[in-house]
């Protein structure tokens, strides 16, 4: 009862530097700085219709790759832990089966979510969307295929070697960047080619691509070992 | 040259203690209506005991003890001038000045002390233990007095001090520092080793204190001592309070009316604990001492 | 060169790679990872080379070939390339030291270390927030990994801790920055700082939720619960990365964020760090467990560099020089001692005491604490130094008290530690050694005497590296091996010869403490060689301490004599440690002593005002309203060594459980450094006022009081050496009384005290030393009789006691006459009561000493005693000789320093040492002739009574006249215990302990206080986060609202 | 009108720190923060809000020459991206602590586990 109190006096604080912060906040009329940059040069310097797809490929490069890392840093600790005296006995409830429906459905719908998920991040660069939604869509499908049977296997070694070559792609296009563009991660390792056809803006798309399939991979494995601490 | 005078002044002062400390003796006697010692009584005791033949020793320190001790008393004696003005009886005070006086006075007490403690009986060490207790807060006043009394006379030199008191009793620094002299002759009355401040010796409760085991030619030494010894003493306190004496006729009388105080408030007072007689003199010698101090 | 991208890159790629390699290359992958740190390292190193040496200018990296703030950029100069470098060594010696857990985890698990790695050099690298941002969420959530390699179950809870809070981090962050990003349009650190004004009008708030956000990560007061669980529970190898890599990281990016809020927002960081600071300290204090104490102190350093970020204006260029040296000095430090508990097998402090077997790991361990501390020669003393001065001149007193507290604390707790391991008994648990682990430790010793050289380099002081006497001592490190009697040989030449060297340049004053203290020092030693095998450890300490004396009398710069002054400290500290029962008498001597010396450094710092290398001539010129507190600070430092009354009570214990022949080293030399340093004091300053008083009457006082306590105490004591070493605090108290008369002859008299007391007090301490070996006892009243057996101690003993007392004709009487004289002309009164009152007193304990020694009844059980060791009883007739020549012809020694002291009083009263008699201008004394004079009587006296009784006869012990009976148990006539009882009835009151119970108290009330309040940390971390948030709207409602 | 997202995300955020802050079991403690988490992200974007614009993508709608007008501004939402991701991760971590925790000691109540003290 105190502790509640306590935190709801604490929130209340905090909810006072919020609203200061609310009341303070004044909406901007016309771009930035750094926005109006953006507006004004993506287009031309790296052929990229989506801003926020140049933003994030490129501009802030390395934040992705951060962010990239912290998916693979997750996903390998939770690899290693789960991994950790795990002992194999057999399931001990029977699962219930699955749905006809879901089992069907499944088969259906799997294909087609991979493609719409490919589709997503190779386009990254033109519409919205891009590696990381593109990414998410791909391990929908596999948590789709892990609900119909609970017990699937995907293989470890496939979703590593993926998630491994994706992530050294992406270093080595931004190291290519460092020696033959700008700098790390500078997209204009390849001509920027024509304005929002698919085959533009650099490398962007490989990028992303390998983005869409790095983060593919990481979700699938963290799904996976979850997954598996069922049957244990 | 100066070395037979000094012999002469150590016999002169020699036979004058033994009979004073035996004419006190007396009339202590006849306060206590007993008809006492014959006054030559201490000859007899010395001779006798120079003349034992049997005597045994607990050891160097032992042995060494009552020669600590007397030439404790011997020293002090020829380190003060004793008559002032005679380049005579000067003796050794070009050896050092009143500072000197004040701590060669514990020559013999430590070397006696050493000595007694060496026979290895608890007497004596208890007896030691007492008398350097009750000697810690005696000679706090006379301290006090000397150090006012050199600030007084702004020397350190005994016979400049007796110089500054010429003239005329009311130079005496007993009529120019009162408030010294009291403190100092309180303490005086602690170094006498005589009632209420004789507990180190202490008849009846333990045989005689520190020369314990001390007999024969090593007793008749501390005899000798005991003859020697408080005369030196008074003859500082004669020269720093009391102007000092310029013959022998007035020395002896000085001396003799000092050694009377301690010996009236022997016969009155009954016997002090050390730790009584220590807070005592903390308690009524102290503060007359440092008022004369500051006061000075 | 390769730019420092590729630290990014390397790290990054070979975690991916290790995905590529088959679980089952586990050493192909270990190669992988060490190969991969290893270039980091490289790289960094390279880059550093070229700042450091060849003077390279910093280099920005842009990204996406944009400029900032339109793309992320890097900077990399002198500081990150050494944190860099910093980084990826720890993270390297890691993975060694981590080998077989790593092995057992998988590549994963070195996956997890690399990107740790690589994280913590992105966060120090970026000049983006964002970027800043998302590098710490990867050490967050690498960290959540890497604390999972602990074989502790209970690493689990604090791993789940630590994401809890920093989810609550990250949302103060994100928020901030975001509203930050919206008042300036830029998310650059520098285009912000640029853009401090629109951010102030708008985003005061934004910025203070990213500043609360980055200092949250540096477990700031009360918000630090977490980081402690997760030191208490990580591998140790671990720890060490988050203690040394994390803290640095975190530390150099709050420092870019406040670089961004400018100067008005630096008192904040140091309020924060402060309170961490001593608040951490004082929790150590009660801490058992080894691995959270090391938590605690690291909270404790990173608190106490942020403090001194905070201070940055006002260090000027010295910040990066300050702010580094405690950095690295902690990142070691910390570094070595986790790797060091990952030996030790069992987790309370004690169980250290396993390291004993190894001298080489006990070294390791004692360089690692004096680098925490800040001990000279590590770069954290010199870090000190700077940072006191330069707070001493802007007038941040408060913090530099408090800065100087938190310190002693630290040091309190971490000597205790290193108490343990010499003392305590050895643990069943032992070590766990393993030949790779030892390695990584040793190498942190390695790397902290590089970085103690290399500061000493930087500093504008003079490298303390290059002094000889403390390079003479630390020779003695390597010849350990050698034995004992080769070792003193080489130390006694060591002292004789520097002091042959050197003394032509000496003036008087100089000349008569070198004198006593080397080729004094040398005479001692001379006891030494009676010890047998290796002694290990002994000589490093004692030449640190002679090698302090010698520093410390040569001493110009107020820096050279503080730096000798904590050296001599430490090596006594060390010296007394090694006697049997001296563990907790060694702490509260060290602690004493630091607390004096720390004191002493704010005087200088007061004193000097922010120039640079403060001549100690200089002090003289020091105005109000400085000069009596400068005054009052040093002579409080110098009076703590002298063990001056208040703070008096470490001395009983350290001298009388010291080593036989340590105890006259530590008594008969050390006591005087602080004389010297008082005489250099009042040489320079003189008398000073502080509201009113006159201190040097102040001084009288306590040198007063000093001497009566002390004797008074002394003749209580049954124990030999305790008595002697309290009658040290009465002597020392003479002397402080002569120097605070301001009169030559009292200067005079208290030169003669260092002489004496030297001569005497070293003389009975090796007596009475060498009877407490034969006999197996220090009490006295077990002792007794033993004049016959031990006739040559007795001998030095009679000496030295007559010496003492000052009675004529020796030596002591000289002192006592000089004080006379000098009391004449002094100008206050009253002190001299209670010295009248102490000096006979000084009776008691003397005859005590001797009497129940060596006179009364010998014991059955002492019968067969044999004479103290030949070496032992040497260096006391030394002394026996050398107190009678002085005795005979004193002006020898005095009469130059006397005409060195007259101008200092207008050569106002000297002495006159014509002929042999000296004369003041109030009495005179001639020592020839009052020898002579007693001689004769004596020698007179003497063949008198051999003549008149030639017969007499030596007669057995119990031959006494005892009521009729003959004793013959020792034990009931050897009158010995409680010897002055009468004594104790009438003054005892005056000793009682009401010092110490003061000490007491406060300590008591420090850890008791500390006990309490760490309880806040329930482990709960529900409970932390609260802490978390309540600390944010505290400094919220504090800062805010005062801003 | 345009403060009501940002309101909501603050008030998201108050709402899942209370939860997380208040609920003992730890499954519950992640799922408050990620709702707290939406809550920034809602504020992150809503900073980056302009009204009257349209999406930072450049097409026929938007030509480029005009784009300075036309759009919001596009780097709150490549920020948001990052955060989303990073939460997530933060929130699976979290996720397989709990699981280990249970495995380890049976109980999901944070005050449980508490053997690491003081």
């Amino acid at each position: 009862m105190i502790r509640r109190f306590a935190v709801f006096l604490l929130l209340l604080g905090l909810g006072a530097i919020f609203a200061d912060l609310l009341l303070g906040y004044t909406p901007s009329e016309e771009l930035n700085l750094t926005a109006r940059y953006y507006a004004e040069h993506t287009a031309q310097d790296l052929g990229a219709a989506n801003i926020v797809t140049a933003i994030v490929v490129t501009y802030r490069g390395l934040d992705t790759l951060g962010e990239v890392t912290v998916l693979f840093l997750t996903a390998t600790i939770i690899g290693m832990v789960l991994a950790r005296g795990r002992k194999h006995r057999a399931l001990q409830r029977q699962l219930p089966a699955a749905g006809e429906l879901l089992t069907t459905g499944s088969r259906l719908l799997v294909p087609l979510i991979l493609l719409l998920g490919v589709y997503v991040f190779v386009n990254g660069h033109l519409t919205p969307g891009g590696g990381f939604q593109g990414g998410a869509i791909v391990a929908s499908a596999a948590l789709l295929l892990l609900l119909t049977d609970p017990l699937k296997r995907f293989s470890h070694r496939l979703i590593a070697v993926m998630e491994a070559v994706s992530g050294l792609f992406f270093i080595g296009l931004g190291v290519l960047g460092l020696v033959y563009a700008g700098g790390f991660l500078d997209s204009r390792v390849l001509p920027n080619g024509a304005f929002g056809t698919l085959f533009s803006a650099g490398v962007m798309p490989i990028i992303y691509s390998f983005i869409g399939l790095k983060v593919g991979a990481e979700f699938t494995s963290m799904l996976t070992h979850l997954a598996e601490t069922e049957q244990s | 040259m100066r070395i037979p005078w000094a012999l002469l002044t150590l016999f002169i002062v020699i036979n004058y203690g033994l009979l004073m400390t035996a004419l006190v003796q007396k009339i202590g006697a006849r306060v206590g209506r007993r008809h006492g010692i014959p006054i030559w009584q201490n000859y007899i005791d010395m001779i006798k005991n120079y003349a034992l033949r049997t005597s045994i020793t607990h050891g160097v320190m032992f042995y060494l003890g009552p020669v600590f001790r007397l030439s404790g008393g011997v020293g002090l004696l020829l380190f003060v001038p004793s008559i002032y003005g005679s380049e005579m009886f000067a003796n050794f005070s070009f050896a050092g000045d009143l500072i000197l006086a004040l701590y060669f006075v514990f020559f013999g007490t430590l070397g006696m002390a050493l000595g007694a403690a060496e026979s290895g009986h608890p007497y004596s060490a208890i007896g030691i233990t007492r008398g350097l207790s009750q000697m810690t807060a005696a000679e706090l006043p006379f301290a006090l007095a000397v150090f006012a009394v050199a600030l007084q006379y702004q020397t350190l030199s005994v016979t400049e001090i007796v110089a500054a008191q010429q003239g005329g009793v009311l130079h005496w620094t007993l009529f120019t520092n009162p408030l010294a002299v009291a403190a100092a002759m309180m303490s005086f009355l602690g170094s006498m080793m005589r009632p209420p401040f004789d507990v180190v010796l202490a008849p009846q409760e333990i045989p005689i204190g520190p020369p314990t085991e001390y007999h024969s030619s090593f007793l008749a030494m501390m005899q000798t001592n005991r003859a020697l010894f408080p005369v030196a003493k008074i003859v500082v306190y004669m020269n720093l309070f009391f102007g000092g004496a310029g013959s022998w006729p007035e020395f002896f009388l000085k001396v003799f009316l000092i050694y009377m105080v301690s010996a009236f408030v022997g016969v009155v007072f009954p016997r002090f604990r050390v730790e009584q007689s220590i807070r005592w003199f903390l308690i009524w010698a102290v503060p007359l001492g440092i008022l004369a101090v500051v006061l000075v | 060169m390769v730019s420092p991208l590729y630290i990014i890159a390397v790290g990054l790629g070979a975690a991916f790679l290790l995905g590529l390699l088959p679980e089952k290359w586990q050493r192909a992958a270990y190669g992988v990872t060490l190969l991969a740190l290893a270039l980091m390292g490289w790289i960094a190193g390279s880059w550093l080379w070229a700042f450091a040496l060849q003077g390279a200018a910093p280099v920005e990296i842009f990204t996406a070939g944009t400029q900032p703030p339109f793309a992320i950029n890097f900077r990399v100069g002198l500081a990150e390339a050494s944190l860099a470098l910093l980084m990826a060594l720890t993270g390297l010696h890691a993975a060694l030291y981590m080998r077989d857990t790593l092995f057992k985890q998988g590549r994963r698990a070195m996956a997890v270390l690399l990107i740790f790695v690589m994280a913590t050099c992105g966060v120090i690298f970026t000049r983006d927030l964002f970027n800043l941002f998302v590098f710490m969420e990867l050490v967050v959530i690498s960290t959540g990994g890497l604390v999972l390699l602990s074989a502790d179950r209970r690493a689990l809870g604090a791993g789940l801790k630590y994401l809890i809070v920093s989810q609550l981090v990250s949302i103060l962050m994100l928020v901030g920055m975001v509203f930050a990003y919206h008042a300036t349009g830029t998310l650059n650190i520098d285009g912000m700082a640029a853009a401090q004004a629109d951010l102030f009008k708008g985003g005061a708030l934004a910025f203070f939720l990213m500043l609360m956000a980055v200092l949250a990560e540096l477990k700031p007061f009360p918000a630090n619960g977490w980081g402690l669980d997760i030191y208490e529970s990580a591998h140790p190898a671990f720890a060490a990365l988050f203690s040394a890599a994390t803290g640095a990281a975190t530390v150099y990016a709050a420092d870019k964020l406040l670089l961004i809020g400018g100067a008005q927002w630096l008192p904040l960081a140091s309020a924060i760090g402060i309170v961490t600071f001593v608040v951490a300290n004082i929790f150590a204090l009660v801490q058992d467990n080894d691995r959270r104490l090391l938590g605690y102190s690291s909270i404790a350093q990173v608190g106490l560099i942020l403090t001194v970020i905070g201070q940055r204006d006002l260090l000027g260029e010295q910040y990066y020089f300050v702010a580094g040296g405690i950095l690295l000095a902690h990142a070691v430090a910390k570094a070595g001692l986790f790797w060091l508990s990952g030996l030790v097998a069992a987790r309370g402090l004690g169980d250290w005491a396993a390291l004993r077997g190894h001298p080489v790991l006990v070294f390791a361990f004692v360089t690692f604490i004096a680098l925490l501390v800040g001990l000279p020669p590590f770069p954290g003393f010199y870090a000190k130094w700077e940072l006191a001065h330069a707070l001493a001149a802007n007038g941040q007193l408060w913090l530099l008290g408090l800065i100087l507290f938190g310190a002693l604390l630290e040091a309190a707790y971490l000597f205790r530690w290193f108490g343990y391991v010499l003392k305590r008994e050895q643990p069943q648990a032992g070590l766990l050694l393993q030949a790779i682990k030892e390695d990584v430790a040793l190498s942190a010793v390695v790397v902290a005497w590089l970085l103690a050289y290399l500061w000493g380099e930087l500093s504008g002081q003079g490298n303390l590296l290059h002094a000889i006497p403390l390079l003479f001592a630390l020779l003695f490190l390597p010849l350990d091996w050698l034995p004992a009697k080769l070792k003193n040989g080489l130390a006694i030449a060591g002292l004789v010869g520097w002091f042959y060297l050197h003394y032509p340049s000496y003036d008087a004053l100089q000349l008569i403490f070198a004198a006593v203290m080397l080729p004094g020092g040398a005479i001692i030693l001379l006891a030494s060689f009676q010890t047998q095998q290796r002694r290990v450890g002994f000589y490093p300490a004692a030449m640190l301490m002679f090698a302090g004396l010698a520093m410390l009398i040569e001493a110009k710069t107020s820096f050279a004599f503080f730096a000798a002054w904590e050296l001599l400290t430490v090596g006594s500290y060390f010296l007394i440690l090694r006697g049997k029962h001296s563990e907790p008498h060694a702490l509260s001597y060290i602690v004493f002593s630091l607390g004096g010396a720390f004191l002493m450094l704010a005087g200088f710092a007061l004193a000097a005002q922010g120039v640079p290398d403060f001549k100690i001539a200089a002090l003289a010129q020091v105005a109000e309203p400085f000069a009596p507190w400068v005054f009052a600070l040093l002579a409080i430092g110098f009076m703590t060594k002298t063990a001056a009354v208040g703070v008096h009570i470490w001395l009983p214990g350290a001298h009388a459980e010291a080593e036989t022949d340590v105890s006259p080293l530590v008594s008969g030399i050390l006591l005087k450094a602080g004389l010297f340093g008082l005489f250099v004091l009042l040489m320079t300053m003189g008398k000073q006022q502080l509201y009113g008083v006159e201190l040097t009457h102040v001084m009288l006082w306590i040198g007063a009081i000093s001497a009566l306590i002390g004797n008074l105490l002394a003749i209580f004591q049954e124990d030999a050496k305790r008595l002697l070493a309290y009658s040290s605090i009465g002597q020392m108290g003479y002397a402080l009384f002569g120097l605070a008369m301001m009169n030559h002859l009292g200067w005079l008299m208290a030169l003669m005290f260092v002489i004496n007391h030297y001569i005497y007090k070293s003389m009975l301490f090796l007596s009475v030393g060498g009877v407490a070996k034969r006999t197996g006892t220090r009490d006295m009243y077990r002792m007794g009789g033993l004049i016959t057996l031990m006739p040559l101690s007795f001998i030095a003993t009679l000496i030295g006691i007559i010496a003492v007392s000052g009675v004529p004709p020796l030596s002591g009487f000289g002192g006592r006459w000089i004080f006379y004289n000098a009391i004449m002309t002094a100008e206050y009164r009253l002190p001299m009561v209670i010295i009248f009152l102490a000096g006979p007193i000084a009776f008691l304990y003397l005859f005590r000493l001797i009497h129940t020694i060596f006179l009364g009844q010998l014991k059955d059980e002492l019968r067969t005693v044999k004479e103290a060791p030949f070496w032992i009883v040497l260096p006391q007739m030394i002394f026996v000789v050398a107190l009678l020549v002085f005795a005979l012809i004193p002006g020898m020694a005095l009469r130059h320093v006397d005409a060195y002291l007259a101008p200092f009083f207008g050569g106002q009263n000297g002495l006159d040492w014509a002929g042999l008699t000296i004369t003041s201008e109030f009495g005179y004394w001639s020592p020839v002739s009052i020898m002579l004079i007693i001689g004769v009587i004596f020698a007179t006296l003497f063949a008198w009574l051999l003549f008149v009784n030639r017969r007499a006869q030596p007669v057995k012990q119990f031959n006494i006249v005892f009521a009729g009976e003959r004793p013959f148990r020792p034990e009931t006539t050897h009158f010995a215990w409680n010897f002055f009882a009468p004594y104790r009835k009438a003054l005892g009151f005056l000793t009682q302990p009401l010092v110490t119970i003061f000490w007491e108290t406060l300590t008591e009330l420090l850890h008791s206080a500390a006990d309490i309040l760490r309880r806040m940390y329930t482990g709960n971390g529900q409970t932390y986060a609260i802490h978390l948030l309540a600390f944010v709207i505290i400094v919220y409602l504090l800062w805010m609202g005062g801003l | 009108m345009d403060w009501i997202a940002m309101a909501t995300g603050f008030i998201l955020i108050l709402m899942g720190l209370y939860g997380a802050l208040t609920n003992r079991n730890i499954l519950r403690i992640i799922v408050s923060f990620s709702v707290a988490n939406t809550g920034v992200n809602l504020v992150l974007v809503a900073v980056g809000y302009m009204r009257g614009r349209t999406a930072p993508i450049l097409d026929e709608a938007v030509p480029m020459t005009d784009a300075v007008t036309r759009i919001i501004d596009p780097l709150p939402q490549a920020l948001v991206l990052t955060a989303i991701v990073i939460g997530l991760g933060v929130t699976a971590l979290m996720l397989t602590y709990a699981y280990k925790l249970y495995e380890e000691k049976g109980t999901l109540d944070i005050s449980k586990c508490r053997d690491l003290k003081w």
